[in-house]
Order: C-alpha cells, then structure tokens, then sequence
C-alpha cells in the first residue's frame, strides 16, 4: 500500500488539446468498444502513450481479431442498453489472422443494412479499422461516435418509436 | 574443444531480431546487442511497407515483444563490443554497457520524467524533425520500454529523479563491461542512410523543403511529427508538387557509391503512393533511372502506382536543384530522355537515398577479424551468402549487400541456420526451462478474486482516483481482496501478488493498470508462480484508456475505470482454466525437389541429424542450375553443385528418392505422413514414411519462347544455350554481331512479375564474350536493367568492355525481319530512335515460370496457397517470407519467386532454421486460447472450416460434424463468430464470457 | 395445372414402380380448403391422391432434413424450393445423389393464405372456386371474389426465376407464366419502394408488424434453412434471450435469424405464410436477398459455390465504415 | 368431410347425452328473459357500471376479444363464429410478472406485484371457451396449492356466454362432451333468436345478474321452442363426430403403437396450437435480472418445442416430433382423464385451423380409435 495524500498532491498539467468536455449534469453516452488485440487496441494505447485526448464515454471490450465478434454481441449490447456500438479491426490486408477482418466486414455489412432498412438510427452501430501506428485516428473515431451518440440521445431501441 | 550452446546477434534491427527469435526457439541462449537503446531498426520507423502497403508498426510491434519478453533472449541495450577471442563454436566477447542513467530494471516505463524534462532538444527518431527530451524512450511502442538520460542534452537539473516514483533515475549509474561465451556470432548492424548534404547540387541542407526519403517516412507515418499529415517543413503547407530524386548515393561512383541500393526504387514508389493517399492533391514525379521492380509482385505495384494513383515517372537525372527564395518551391533542372534540356518547379523534394554500410563497419571487421568488400559491406560468397570470411562469423541484413525487408528476414533466418548447424550439439545446454508449482485444482470451486490497482506512480493516480476504485471492487461479486500499488509491475509487487494468492487463496486474478499487450504475460507469469493457472487472468487498462486519455476530467476517468474493473470482475468470474496442448514432434522432414534450394536444405537438416526424405521427379539432382556453368560473380556453378550432389549423397541422415512423386500427404506439423508414387522408378511405389515438416523447393522452368522464330531459325537462341557455347564449345566464327533482347516471357500480360535474374544472366555472358572475343560486337536491348545491389558493378564492367545497351518501350518491343537469309532487327529506343541492327546471332533472354502442373497439384494436397502466378504464397510477404499460414510447411528457391543461385541458397538456409524452431523440439505446445467444437451442436455446415485461415477445422465425414486441430488453431475466432448453431466457441473469449461483459453496462 | 399432374403422375409411376426412390414427397388436398398437406407416395395407388396447384403452400425441402443420409427420395419442387435444397446441399446437410428433383416450372406463384384470410377479416370460407385469376371464397353469411394478385406471396408476384435450375426430371409446361405486375418490373421492386420511406415509416412498420409475434418458432421450422441443432434462442449458456415477450427480444430473433439466412435465403416464404398470427415479415428476407446481390454481385445460389459469409473479396465495399474527416 | 356415424346405437346416445349437455342438471334457476337486440345496448351499459367488459371487437383483419370502453357508441356483438384466439389470455397471460426484487445490501428485497382487479365479464364467450376455464381451474388448483395469479383474476370473472349458432367446419365440441349451446361452465348465457336474446342466468354467481334484466320479459314458448330449433341445426352443423367413451383406455394400448410416426410424420414442432389452444397451460418461469434488481416472469411455453424437456445434462426425452405429438394427444386425452377425471380439450378447433401442415387432431383421433378398435 502507499501514501495516498502524496499521489493525489501531484498535479499533471499538460497542455490542453481540442477535447470534447464532459459537463456533469447533462446525460453522457455510454458506448461500448470491440477492438482486436493487434491493430485498434494497440492504436487506442499509442493514443494513450502519445496522450491524445478524447471524450471519456468509451468501454473498450479486448477480442482478439474483428473476426470474433458475433453480430449478435453487436444487437445484445444495443438491448441491454449500450447508447452506441464500435467495432474496429485491422485495415484491410493488416489481418494479424490472415482474413478475419475481411469475413468481419461481411458480416457488419448484413447488420448495418438490416438496420438501416427497419429504420434504426445507424448511428448507434460503428465500424472502424485502425492501424497499430494510428493513435489520432483512434481518438478521431471517438470523438466523432461520441458526438453522433450525443445527437441521438440515449437508447431506445427495439423499444419505442426511433 | 566445448561448443557453447549461445549466439550473439549484433543489431536490434528487423533481422537481427529475426536471426535472435529463430535460434532462441531453437534451443539457444540469445544475446541481442543493439547499440541504440531501443530494438526495432530502420523498420519501426517506416510508415508503411511495400509492396502490400502493411502498417509497419503492426507487423512489427509483436515481433518486438516476443523478443522482449522472450526468456532465451537478454537484450543488451546501449552497449558496443569491446574485444573478442576464440574460435567458431566458442568465442569470448567483452561488452561494454553505456550508462543508461536510470535504472531499466526499476524503471516501468511510466514516462513522466520525460514530460517533466525541461529540455527541449532534438528527436532522432523523428529524425530531427520534431523535438525531443533529454529523458528519453527511442518511440512509444519502443523495447524495452525503459527511459535513459541523454548526456549532452542532459542540464542536471534534477527534475526527472524529483518525479520518478520508481527511484529508477541514477546520475551515478557509471558504464559496465560484461563477458560472454558464445558459440556464434551473428552480424546484423544494418546499414546507414546516405547522408545526401555533401552533394551540393541538391541544397540538401540548405533548402527546407528538401529533405531525406527516410524523413519523409516519418512526415507519412501517423506516429510522426505532423502525425500523418503531409507538409512541407518550411511553412507547413501541403505540397502540391512533390519531387522524387532516385538514386542519391547509389550508382554513382564520384561519390564512391557504384552499387545499387537495391530498395529505393520501390520505397520511393511507395512514399509517392501513400503521400497520394494520405492527401490526394499531392502529385508526385519520381525520376529515375532504372525502375528496378525485381522481386515478388514488385512490378504490379509499379503498374498501380502509375495507372491508378497516377504517379509520374521521368527517366533521368536531376543535375541541380536551385530554390525560389519566395516561394522555398525548388527549380529542378534536367535532361529528357530525347536529349531535350527540361525546367519545372516543384513545392517539396524528396532525396531517396541510398543504404551505405554502418559507420561502425570496418571497427567491428577488426574487432571479429572478418573482410569488407570493397564497398566497405560484409564480404561474402556466391554460394555462402550469410558466411563471412570467418568460420563461426555469420552475416544478415543489409549489412551483407544492400537489401529489403522480406530479404534481410530471409538472410536472417538463414545466417541463423549456420549457427544451428554448428552448434547443434551444444543445442538446449544453455537455456533454462522454467520450474513451476503444480497448478491448483480450481474446478467447480467458486470464484475468489483478486485486484491489484496501479497508481503507475502518478500516471494513473494523478488523474483516476485509486483508492475510491479499490473501494469500488471490493462490492463486486466475488471480490474477495483489493489493493493498490505504486507500480503493480515493479518485482517487489510481483512478490506480494504471490503472498497475496496463497494468503487469501485467491483463484482469479485481476490487475486494473496498463495494456495487456505488453504486461499480461508478466502477470501471468506471475500467478503461474503462484500456482494459479495463467488464464484465471484478467487485466482492465485504466492508464492508456483513462487516466492519459481523459487526464482534464478525473471524474469521467475515474468512473470509466470503475466500469472497466465491473467488467473486468464480471468476466473473472466466468473464466476457466485453459490447457496448452502438448502434441509429440516427428524430428524428419520431407524435402519436396532436388535442385539447388531442396539439396542445400536436405544437407542443412542432415548435418543437423535431423532425418530428412528427399523426393525429386527426374532422374538426377540439381535442377535448373546443371544448366548453369558460373555465377555473375564468376564463381563455378557446376563444380559448386557437384559438390553439394556428394554431400548429400554421402550423408545417412539423407534418403533420397528420384523419380518419385508425392502421391498422398495427411497429418499436420510434427506428424506429417506421406505415401510416395514412382514417376518412372518403379520402387518408390507406396513408399510411406512419416515426418513433422515439409519443404516445398519445387523449382522453376525456363519460359520456352515462340516469339522471334525461335526452333524455326538456328541463329535464334536462349541465354542458356549460349552460355553452353560461351563456356563449353566454340563461338562459330562467321557470327561477329550478337543481339540480346531482355524480358522474353517476363514483364507481360501473361507473366507479369519480373524474373529477376535475366539481366544478370545476359551481363554475365555478355562480359564473358567480350573476354573471349573482344572483337565481336553485342547490343543489349533491355527495358530496364535490374543488375540491383552489388552486381550493378558487373553492369558497368560490361559498359567499360563495349557491350551497348539500348533501352526500348515495352508498347515497341523491337520486330525480327527476315529479309533473304539475313536477320535485322528493328528497334525504336526512345533515347536514340529508331535502328535497324543486323544480326548473326540474337540471343532472347527467357524469364522463368513455375511449374505449374505440379504446384497446381501440390497446392491443394499441403492446403497452402499459390499466388496470381501460380508461384506459392508465403504465410506474409515481409516478415514470414519462407512460412505458410499452415503451420510446420516452408517454402525456398523458385517455387517462391524468381531469385537468383545465392537468394535460393539463402532461403533454402532460412527454411532450415524456421523448421528447426520446431525440429529442436520433442513436442510442440499450442496456444490455450483455441476454439472448440461441442459436436452436439454442430450440424456440420462446414461454414468454420471455409473461414478458417489456418486449415484447423476439417470434417468427421462419419459423424457429419468438424474436428478443430488445436495444434493448427491460432485463436482468432472467426469460426465461433461464423457458427450459427453456437457450436464452436473461444475458449478465452467465451460468448458466455463477452455476454456477462456486454451486460455490464451501467 | 391439370397437364403438369399428369406427366407428374408419369414421371412419379416410374420412379416407384422402378424403386428408385424410397417415396416421393408431393402434395396431397388437406381437410380444409386451400391446406394442402405433404404426400408420402409409397405405393403407386398413392399417386391418385397427388395435387399440384398454387397453394402448395409449404416447402417440402424441409422434410428432406429428417432423413438419414443414403436414403433415396424423390421430390416435387419449384425453383425457389429447388434453391434452397441445393443451399442444403452445399451445406452437406443433404446428399444431391440422395435426392431425385421433379422440377416444375412455378407458373404463378404461391398464395398466401394469410393475405386471404386477412381479406375475408377472419371469417371462415368453406369453400372456394377458381376462374382464371378470380377467386371466389364462400363462408357462412358471405361470399367473396379476390384477384389472384391480391392473395399471392409478394416475393412470388416479382419472382423471375421460376424455371427450375437443378433437376434429374424437368416437368415440361405450356408457360402459364402470368404477369402479375407490369412488363419491366424490378424484382426487388417492393424492397425498393420500401426504402424509399423514411426510416420513422420504416420502423413503424417493422414494429407493428412484430409486435403480432408469439415466438411460437413456426417460421423457423417451417424454413428449410433454420436446420441448427441448438438455435440461439434456445441456447441458455449464454442466454441471448429471455423469452419474455418483449419488442425487443421479438427485434433480436427475427433481426439475428435474418442475418443468419444472409447470402442463403432463396425467398420461398415458407415462413411468412406459416405465420399463425399473419406476420409479414417477407421484406426483411427479401432485402437480405438485394443485399448480396448489390454487395457482393451473389444474385441467386448456384450449386457448389462457397458461401457468402464465408468468403469475401479483398475490395468488398465497405462504405459503412466510420470515415475520417 | 368426415361422415357422421349413421349406427342407430350412438344416435341413441348423442341424443341422451345431448340433452344433459344442453341443460346441465346442476342448474335450477328459472330466469330466462327475453331481450329484444335493440335494447341489448341498454344491458351493456347497465352491466357496464358494475363490471369490466371484455367482448369480442372489431380489430384490424379480424375479431378479438377486447376490453369495451363506456364512450364506445352502442354495441352490438359483430359476425362472429368463434374467435381464432380464445380469451385464455385474459386470466393466463402470455406474459405474467409473479414479483420483482431489488439488490439491498448484500442481500435482496422481494416486491410482490400489486394489482387491483375490478369485477369483469367476459361476454359472448362461446361454450367451448367457457368450457375451457373448467378445465383451467381444475388445473390450477390442482394438488395441494391454488395458482394465486390466476385465481385473482378469475375469482371477480363471471362469463356470460353467446350460444353457437353456426359453429365452424372445424368444430367437434360434441365428441368431447360439449355442444353449441351448452351453458356448462357459464354464469349466464345468451342464445341469438335472431330478432331477440333469451337471457337465461345458469350459475349460482349469475344470479347476480338478476337485477339488470329484470325489466324484460319472460321467455314464453314459441321462443323456447325455437331455441330448441336452433340448438338441434347448430349441432348438425357439426361435421365431425367421433366416440371417444373409450380414449383413455385405447390410448394407454397405444403409447409404443407406431400410429405416432405417421401421426406426427408432418408437424413442424412449432408451438402454433398450443398457444391458441384454450386449455393448454404450461408455462415457464424466468428471471429478468440486471446488477440492481430483475422480476421474476411466468411465460407461456410449449410442448411441441424440442427445448421443452431438454434437461441439463443434454438428454431430451422427448427427442423427436413423434414423442412431442404424442404427448400432446396423451396429455388431453389420457392424462387429464387419469388425473382429474375430464377430458382436457374443448374441441374448438382452433389447433386445426392454425396448423402450417394442417395437422388434424381430428384426424389423429380417428387413427387412435380405429387402430384400438381393430386390436
């Protein structure tokens, strides 16, 4: 164990870069992050080493190729209530699997559009791929999701009129 | 005298890291010595590699850990080579470790005294384009991640011990020697980029908007100083007009660079594409001289380059580069292919610069007492490519010769298979494998759960309120103990988290700090030592993802990480313990052809004592190469070759089977079994034996030409059966004019790629006439002559001997006429115009093809790939270039791509060491996160197994439901995600598992 | 309809009088009006029994599924119904040689009892007699006449691939082929004008629609496609579903099904017409169908071509990806 | 169609036993009342005061039964037969939330579901339903306790029924102790005379009613002479007829018989019968928790489904549609009679007309009896 009071004395400054606020008493997105192990989780980290900041809304979820995730996940999270959907992989060819992503999009593809087509905001729904080497880029989708979410507001669906 | 079972790489570059990882997989002590403070070369600077436009960093980013954390490796950072004595099989070596000024062994990587450093001085990494710290990590992805204090920025101010919760900074900290015993040694100290300033004419230097090809990597990569963006250093607007100068530093003997950089010619295309792509009003030009896009898929890269990013190419040298003081635009002047003189005016120059030999050459030639050629790179020989002039000395990387990525991999492996064969008697005499408790039975009792919340000094407590999460996890279902460290990475914490486990007898584990990409194998360590089972482990990132991410909103930041552990904590719970397979391993191999690649392969294995099966179609061994009388070089193939047929002939380990084909291979790594069919020798028949890797060295043929009346007319031949007049029987008298035309059967619709070794082929018999017969005259009518690397010198010596060359467009390919009994040829050069040549002779420089019936049936026997070409398709073009996907299955020579004798040589060399990586083992452990099949699920749709990349699943036709082959599994998932039945899932990633995650939201 | 029996009735003679099939799978009259029932003809006085008529509203397909391989069997089929056995095949859940196709071009299309009873509201017909395209129903207290174009199953009142693809016997037919909508209709027409809706009109729809439903599973077991052992609404390790019967878990089933049948549904409808509660839910299988084709250029599934989610082209079209900006 | 049986014996008895169907001995109240239809409306009001209305309504595409709203202009019952969904669902919903609990602490803290139920009627119920409830109630109070959820509702129900004059083709009430106008399980019953409604009050609950009719006049004989009339063509109008004195003991011959491949050789194991099915009540419970709280819900679920034995261990022993369809028939037809001494079908048909392959228990039933009768 250590000595709390010092730690919390430490102040950090850093300067300031572009960052969407978070105001305390207007509702906040939650959204949550499917990122492979090899490219987009490793982006998100070189965001995090560079300290590129974005908005705090994010869960991130460690699988270990786009390939893994099961459209299901993606509809499961919407009804339990998740505001928004990521999912982010290796670009196309960087597959640490070969060709997991490349099956991924196909899948994402069907999901999106069976959305789009019964009227769902497809905002809620992310795909992204992001580079080991693309920190910015991580943090730009995420400040670009968030902001969408924030218009949608929260979460209704499958539940009320969209 | 004692073999050592230890290597020393020198260089932490690409193949230095490479040539490491092979041998520590094989059985042997590593030591890695980089004199830079950081492993990952030139390569961790690229932004992207040709020709498929990988992201370097992620690519390489893995192989960096593996060899960080690997436990036959020690990484010797900061340190140069004092002094060595011994002989091959046993040398000593005196190090000398540079004080790094801070601890590596307490220092965590945390970065805080970096920020705090007030100095602000220069980046090398960014090469000097952006500033940095005195206090300093090489780049963020760096290994190891452990800072150090540059001396000469260093002001002694204090700041960064201040800072340093780990107490890791120590002014004091004073340069060590270290002495190691090591069997053999490996170079691989890279090379060093031309520094173009003292080539006044292109104001290198002078002008801001010129700058290096190695700088501009980095303006293109994300990671880089204007992160991504590509601007112009002087005012940071993005240039429209953007130069390519090839060829700085290469092929120019005034400034003593005659050789051929061998990459810059598809680097440069690359950074023009990818300029393109990174900001489309970017139009590049890149003048050049040659395009030389020899290697793999190189040439359609250059095609898409021109035709769909429009990338302009002029063929010419730029004489000077003057700058418009207004505007910093640069006037570039030059002489157009028809002669005319040319001024345009461009908004950026980019110098592609040539690779020179490290600065440290001729001082680590002494110290080992090796040669140098005379361009100051490591000598070597035709037939010992990764040999220096030292038994026990081996070489890779572009240290031996100006080479890319894919090529210095190759050597790599390849130098690391002459050590495995010298020391394979000493193999596993060094390393430790590890004692372990043995693992607490954790089944069906319930869940008690451990955490472990890192301030990481105050990189996490700074911002995230620790204690208030601590508090927090301790509510949560089944959390049975929390704490908090100053560092939960430091060794003084592992120590406790193993107190803690038996003390509270906790049965999962949770650590709630930085990424588990780089520290889940640290904790997982730590709670085997505790007896716990690896995988009862889960880690939640609250550093990279909370508090360096959202360090203005502590409370947002302390919230997300409270969520992180719940979900952490939900999956902890759920979690099981995971076995890593043990499969046994069949120390043979089958070596499919008998040409150069298969022999130098076979007798690598055999003199390793490895069993090894060689089956060959034809009657006799050697392949292509009996054709072959001498190498460019003028090394003597035939004598080479016979010799190499004895070997291999005389060794037992070596069953050799001619005439023989495969008839059936079933199994897979380590238990391959295959039954032969005779291909004319009737005692092959049903020949069965059983192996644990397969190397494809299928060869290649000779494209057998129809255009130019050849077989109709004598006078018309192939560079071969010249050469067999040149070196065996008599050039006829009468014939006094030679014509050769390049790129018969290459470079067209139907054969695209390059084959790589016709201009050598032509130059060589060419010089070799023109010794003969210096009277006799020869034209060369070529598109480009790739003479690429070392062997651009034999280009010049055959210009200095009176061979003329004449370039003509592949759109006018020069037409045979046949008027009475003469031939004449006609061609229309777009530097000279057009000719009409009579000939006596015209010699077709023919490309090489595959042997496409037989790969064809080859390919889907082994389930591995064959590209558009039908040559086979390594596992991944730049860092796996003699792997397939499918595991224990290695491919060398021709059936790779075209090469040349010493490039097949080499790879047959690599495929050796990557299958010894396994042949040095008794069994093989697989991965425990692999995907598993419950058969009472599955309907046996067999979707899995078209989406499985690694041929893991296969069907139970009996049963109608598919087998997952956990030794071939490489846990990606996509069957699990793809199985509609929810059949198959991924242990270590369980639908269950992401379920309860998903339903954590709050 | 009368010509296509008959040489039905030959084709069918032969292959049980010759054994060369175990029975023959065809329709026979039900015990109401317009239920016609699957037929087992095992003996050839069987053959009496069997109809052919456009409210031979199942696809027998399904019943192929609960035979043991090896077993032979003959089969009367239309082109959408011919597609999805040949989608079985592919999938190894059926052996071609296993199965003797008696193809018979579809001349109309399916009627959907559903759209009839909907436009009767409920009431009961005992009866119905046909002229050309008029239908007319009887019940007690009422009788009413309907267009055929009004009661068909809208994927059949598009369709333009009626002639069967896959058969060992072709039933040769005057093409009866009726234009049910004009001359250069798209096929994906509905799906079409659907879109063009706004997606408030859209969800409405879908909601209404699926609130009707009682996840009492009759269109996945009457689809041939939904073969899996365990489906996932079962499966409870996970438990995708609590099976209460919220909007949304009627949402998560019918939407995760429909990706399931992605690049496999062959639009026979079977299921929209064994809806006990009239759901139409046709749309979302059809867009499914315009989907692979605009995608990934799959119009209909051919016999031994690999799946479409399980393979994929390296410059499939990914506009839905987040861009950077 | 199926024949009615012509053999003089069982005409005797269909005519014995009609009479007791029609006319239950337990009733002994002699209201009956004549209401002309245009003052039925007045009635609905009247009763309106007092109870909640539940009546067959006009719904999109079909008739349903449905709560009357007051405003609702006047009301008259709209054409009907019988109903394709029957009002099961009213005191056994699909969806039924036992109690909700909240996490406390360590522990957690029950809340039962407070619901106030107000008197209500279902009104125009036919026979076959009111028969239906019989059987629900036996069911659900069964054994040693009494379902508290249904028992809520259908203690403040009273059921005032609207005799069958046409029943439909797939009726067959009669072959399982019903007929179109029997008042069996009723509190009141209308019969439609056409111009007028003989209200004729059946249960000792119904008397209840007495109040709200009293105005109208006695039936006289002409009406009840054409009641009779119409009860004797609305049984005719029955096109199926099957003895089934003898079910329980010929099914217990039958439960290895391979009738039951050929019987079940078409269903799809979908659930469609069972959930419009008036007298099937299996159900299951489950939990909808999330970290804070959940409720504890009651579902339908049913028989045909091949998860509906699953056990845990992954045997199912009802593995095949063969096992599922028998069970089905043996549940209604056999176990009832062994268990509470009635039949467990009202024969409205219903399964019949909602089954995707037109699976006729109709049809079942006659293999089962004349596979018996031949052994």
């Amino acid at each position: 164990m250590v000595d709390t009071k010092k730690t919390e004395e430490v102040q950090v400054i850093i300067p300031a870069n572009e960052i969407d606020k978070v105001s305390d008493e207007k509702w906040e997105p939650k959204i949550i992050a499917f990122l492979c192990n090899w490219c987009s989780y490793a982006g998100a980290d070189l965001a995090g080493v560079s300290r590129i900041q974005y908005p705090p809304n994010v869960r991130v979820v460690r699988v270990p190729c786009s390939g893994r995730i099961n459209p299901l996940f993606i509809l499961k999270s919407l009804q339990v209530g998740w505001d928004a959907v990521l999912v982010s992989g290796c670009h196309p060819g960087d597959c640490h699997y070969i060709s997991g992503n490349y099956y991924a999009r196909r899948k994402f593809s069907v999901l999106d559009d069976l959305l789009e087509f019964i009227g769902i905001d497809k905002g809620r729904i992310n795909f992204s791929w992001v580079s080991a080497a693309e920190g910015e880029a991580f943090a730009k989708v995420i400040r670009k999701i968030t902001k969408k979410t924030r218009q949608l507001g929260p979460n209704t669906i499958f539940k009320e009129d969209q | 005298m004692e073999k050592i079972g230890a290597v020393l790489t020198i260089g932490g570059g690409i193949a230095g890291i490479q040539s490491a990882l092979d041998l520590a997989e094989s059985g042997f002590k590593v030591y890695l010595i980089e004199k830079t403070t950081g492993i990952g070369g030139v390569m961790a600077q690229l932004d992207k590699t040709f020709p498929t436009n990988d992201c370097s960093m992620c690519i390489l980013s893995p192989k960096l850990v593996e060899a960080g954390r690997h436990q036959n490796i020690e990484l010797l950072i900061n340190a140069k080579i004092l002094k060595v004595e011994g002989r091959a099989g046993n040398f000593k070596v005196k190090i000398l470790k540079k004080a790094l000024f801070i601890n590596s062994e307490k220092c965590t990587g945390c970065g805080v005294c970096a920020e705090k450093c007030p100095v602000n001085s220069i980046d090398f990494y960014n090469e000097k384009l952006s500033r940095g710290k005195a206090t300093f990590v090489k780049y963020p992805q760096s290994v190891p991640l452990v800072f150090s204090i540059n001396q000469d920025n260093c002001i002694g101010c204090g700041v960064c011990e201040g800072v340093c919760k780990a107490n890791a900074v120590e002014y004091s900290q004073k340069d060590e020697e270290v002495e190691l015993n090591v069997g053999a040694v490996i170079l691989a100290p890279g090379f060093d980029e031309f520094d173009p300033a003292p080539l006044k004419v292109y104001g290198y230097g002078k002008y801001r908007n010129v700058v290096s090809s190695i700088e501009f990597e980095r303006i293109l990569s994300a990671s880089g100083p204007y992160s991504g963006m590509v601007l112009r250093p002087s005012d940071g607007d993005i240039p429209e007009k953007v130069a390519f100068l090839q060829c700085i530093g290469s092929r120019d003997i005034h400034h003593s660079k005659p050789y051929c950089s061998s990459v810059c010619c598809m680097y440069t295309a690359k950074e023009a594409v990818i300029a393109k792509e990174h900001q489309k009003q970017v139009n590049p030009t890149i003048f050049s001289m040659d395009i030389r896009a020899y290697g793999k898929d190189f040439d359609k890269y250059i095609i898409r380059a021109q035709d769909e990013y429009g990338i302009r190419y002029i063929r010419s040298r730029i004489s000077l580069i003057e700058e418009n003081p207004k505007t910093n635009n640069l006037i570039l002047k030059y002489e157009a292919e028809d002669g005319s003189l040319i001024t345009e005016e461009y908004n950026m120059v980019v110098l592609s610069v040539g690779l020179n030999p490290p600065d440290d050459a001729i001082e680590l030639s002494k110290t080992f007492g090796f040669e140098l050629n005379e361009f100051n790179f490591c000598k070597t020989s035709t037939f010992e490519p990764s040999k220096t002039s030292k038994p026990g000395i081996f070489v890779c990387g572009a240290f031996a010769a100006p080479k890319d990525i894919p090529e210095s991999v190759i050597q790599a492996s390849a130098s690391a298979a002459h050590a495995n064969i010298l020391l394979h008697s000493a193999r596993n005499s060094l390393v430790t494998k590890k004692e372990y408790p043995t693992e607490i039975d954790v089944a069906g009792k319930p869940p008690r759960i451990g955490i472990f919340v890192c301030h990481c000094g105050i990189n996490i407590g700074g911002v995230v309120d620790v204690p208030g999460v601590v508090d927090y996890a301790e509510t949560l279902e089944n959390v049975e103990y929390a704490e908090r460290n100053l560092y939960t990475c430091s060794a003084d914490t592992q120590i406790k988290i193993v107190e803690t486990i038996k003390e509270h007898n906790l049965n999962r584990v949770i650590v709630a700090s930085c990424t588990p990409r780089t520290h889940e194998p640290l904790f997982q360590e730590t709670i085997r030592e505790a007896g716990l089972n690896p995988y009862l482990f889960e880690m939640s990132n609250i550093r990279d993802q909370c508090s360096w991410v959202h360090m203005h909103e502590p409370v947002a930041a302390t919230e997300k990480s409270k969520d992180l552990v719940r979900m952490a904590v939900s999956k902890a719970n759920k979690i099981e313990p995971l076995q890593r397979t043990i499969l046994d391993m069949n120390h043979n191999v089958l070596v499919i052809g008998g040409g150069i690649s298969g022999l130098t392969a076979s007798v690598g294995f055999a003199e390793q004592g490895f069993m090894t099966y060689l089956v060959e179609k034809t009657a006799e061994l050697g392949g292509f190469a009996k054709n072959i009388h001498a190498s460019i070089e003028g090394s003597n193939v035939k004598e080479f070759l016979s010799n190499l047929i004895e070997k291999a002939n005389n060794n037992e380990n070596l069953k050799i089977f001619l005439e023989a084909e495969i008839d059936t291979i079933e199994g897979y790594v380590g238990n391959f079994k295959t039954k032969l069919k005779s291909k004319g020798n009737k005692e092959n028949k049903n020949n069965t034996f059983e192996h644990g890797i397969i190397i494809v060295a299928t060869g290649g043929e000779e494209y057998k030409p129809t255009e130019y009346l050849y077989s109709k007319d004598p006078r018309v031949v192939t560079q071969i059966d010249f050469e067999k007049m040149l070196f065996e029987s008599e050039i006829n008298k009468k014939v006094n004019k030679i014509v050769m035309i390049q790129c018969i059967g290459s470079r067209n619709d139907k054969n695209p790629y390059c084959s790589r070794v016709c201009c050598a082929e032509a130059i060589k018999n060419s010089i070799k006439l023109k010794d003969l017969h210096p009277e006799k005259e020869i034209i060369v009518l070529y598109r480009d002559i790739r003479t690429y690397g070392l062997k651009e010198q034999y280009y010049r010596e055959a210009r200095s001997k009176g061979v003329i060359f004449i370039r003509f467009d592949e759109k006018l390919p020069p037409e045979l006429i046949k008027e009475e009994e003469n031939l004449i040829i006609h061609v229309d050069s777009p530097n000279i115009g057009k000719l009409d040549l009579d000939l006596d002779l015209l010699v077709l420089s023919v490309g090489i093809h595959p042997p496409y019936e037989s790969n064809e049936i080859l390919a889907p026997m082994l389930k591995i790939p064959l590209n558009d070409d039908k040559f086979f398709l390594e596992a991944h073009v730049k860092l796996r270039p003699v792997d397939f996907a499918t595991e224990g299955i290695f491919v060398c020579g021709l059936a790779h791509s075209p090469r040349s004798i010493d490039e097949s040589i080499m790879q047959a060399n690599a495929a050796v060491s990557r299958a010894s990586t396994y042949l040095s083992k008794d069994e093989i452990e697989t991965e425990g996160i692999v995907a598993t099949v419950d058969i009472s699920k599955c309907s046996g749709c067999g979707l899995c197994i078209e989406t499985c990349a690694y041929n893991a699943i296969t069907m139970d036709e009996e049963k109608m439901v598919v087998i997952i082959n956990s030794a071939l599994c490489k846990g990606c998932g996509a069957c699990s995600s793809s199985c509609r039945g929810s059949a198959i899932d991924l242990l270590g990633f369980t639908n269950e598992e992401i379920y309860l995650v998903i339903n954590e939201v709050k | 309809m009368e010509e296509i029996r008959k040489s039905l009735n030959v084709i069918v003679k032969s292959l049980i009088s010759e054994k060369k099939v175990e029975y023959v799978l065809g329709f026979e009259e039900g015990t109401l009006p317009l239920k016609p029932v699957p037929l087992y003809i095992e003996k050839e006085e069987d053959i009496d029994r069997l109809i052919w008529n456009e409210y031979c509203n199942l696809n027998l397909v399904k019943f192929l599924l609960e035979e043991p391989h090896g077993k032979k069997i003959g089969i009367i089929l239309k082109n959408c119904e011919i597609r999805s056995l040949i989608v079985l095949i592919n999938e190894k859940q059926i052996n071609r040689e296993d199965i003797v196709i008696i193809g018979v071009p579809c001349s109309y299309g399916i009627i959907d009892i559903n759209k009839v009873s909907k436009l009767l509201d409920g009431k009961e017909f005992t009866e119905f007699k046909k002229n050309g395209n008029d239908y007319t129903f009887k019940g007690v207290g009422f009788k009413k006449i309907i267009k055929l174009q009004d009661i068909l199953s809208d994927s059949c009142a598009y369709c333009k691939d009626k002639n069967p693809v896959e058969y060992d016997y072709l039933v040769e037919t005057p093409n009866e082929f009726k234009k049910i909508k004009d001359e250069d209709f798209d096929e994906y027409f509905d799906v079409i004008e659907f879109e063009k809706k706004t997606p408030k009109e859209r969800w409405a729809y879908f909601k209404k629609e699926l609130e009707k439903c009682t996840l009492c599973m009759a269109c996945r077991n009457a689809c041939p496609l939904c073969y899996c052992k365990l489906c996932f609404i079962d499966s409870n390790q996970p438990q995708w579903f609590d099976k209460t019967d919220d909007l949304s878990e009627k949402m998560l089933f019918h939407m995760t099904r429909a990706i399931h049948l992605a690049g496999r549904c062959t639009g026979c409808e079977a299921c929209t017409r064994a809806c006990p509660e009239g759901i139409d839910i046709h749309l979302l299988y059809k867009k499914l169908r315009k989907m692979t084709k605009d995608r990934w250029k799959v119009d209909k599934i051919e016999l031994g071509e690999p799946s479409v989610l399980g393979s994929y082209k390296i410059d499939d079209p990914q506009e839905f990806m987040v861009k950077e900006d | 169609m199926v024949k009615k049986r012509k053999k003089k014996k069982e005409k005797q008895e269909n005519q014995n036993n009609q009479k007791n169907q029609d006319n239950p001995k337990d009733q002994q109240y002699s209201i009956e009342k004549i209401i002309p239809k245009d003052k039925f409306d007045s009635l609905i009001k009247g009763l309106y005061k007092d109870f909640k209305l539940i009546v067959p309504k006009e719904a999109e595409n079909e008739i349903e039964f449905d709560y009357l709203d007051p405003e609702n202009e006047k009301y008259q019952f709209p054409e009907y037969q019988n109903l394709r969904v029957s009002p099961k669902k009213f005191l056994f919903p699909q969806k039924e939330v036992l109690y909700s609990f909240e996490k406390e602490g360590t522990g957690i803290k029950i809340k039962e579901k407070e619901e106030k139920i107000d008197d209500q009627i279902i009104f125009g119920i036919r026979s076959c339903d009111a028969r239906s409830y019989k059987i629900l109630d036996t069911f659900f109070s069964s054994g040693k306790y009494s379902d508290p959820y249904y028992f809520s509702k259908r203690n403040k129900t009273l059921l005032i029924g609207l005799a069958c004059n046409d029943p439909m083709s797939t009726c067959f009430c009669t072959s399982v102790g019903g007929a179109p106008f029997s008042s069996e399980g009723l509190d009141a019953i209308l019969y439609d005379l056409g111009d007028n409604y003989i209200f004729k009050i059946i249960s000792e609950k119904g008397i209840i009613f007495e109040k709200y009719v009293k105005e109208y006049p006695d039936v006289n004989k002409v009406d009840l002479k054409k009641k009779e009339e119409l009860a004797t063509s609305a049984r005719g109008k029955i096109q199926f007829e099957i003895n089934l004195d003898n079910i329980e003991k010929d099914l217990d011959s039958l439960f290895e018989s391979d009738i039951w491949t050929k019987v079940a050789r078409r269903c799809l194991s979908c659930g469609a019968c069972s959930y419009v099915c008036p007298t099937c009540h299996c159900f299951d419970v489950q939990d909808k928790s999330d970290k804070s709280g959940g409720k504890r819900v009651r579902i339908w679920d049913n028989c045909q489904s091949s998860i509906f034995t699953l056990e845990a261990s992954g045997h199912n022993p009802r593995n095949s549609g063969k096992e599922r369809t028998r069970q089905r028939i043996y549940h209604k037809f056999n176990y009832y009679l062994k268990n509470y001494k009635i039949l467990g079908c009202v024969g409205c048909g219903r399964c019949i007309k909602v089954c995707p392959t037109n699976r006729d228990l109709r049809e079942s039933l006659k293999i089962v009896v004349e596979t018996a009768e031949k052994a």
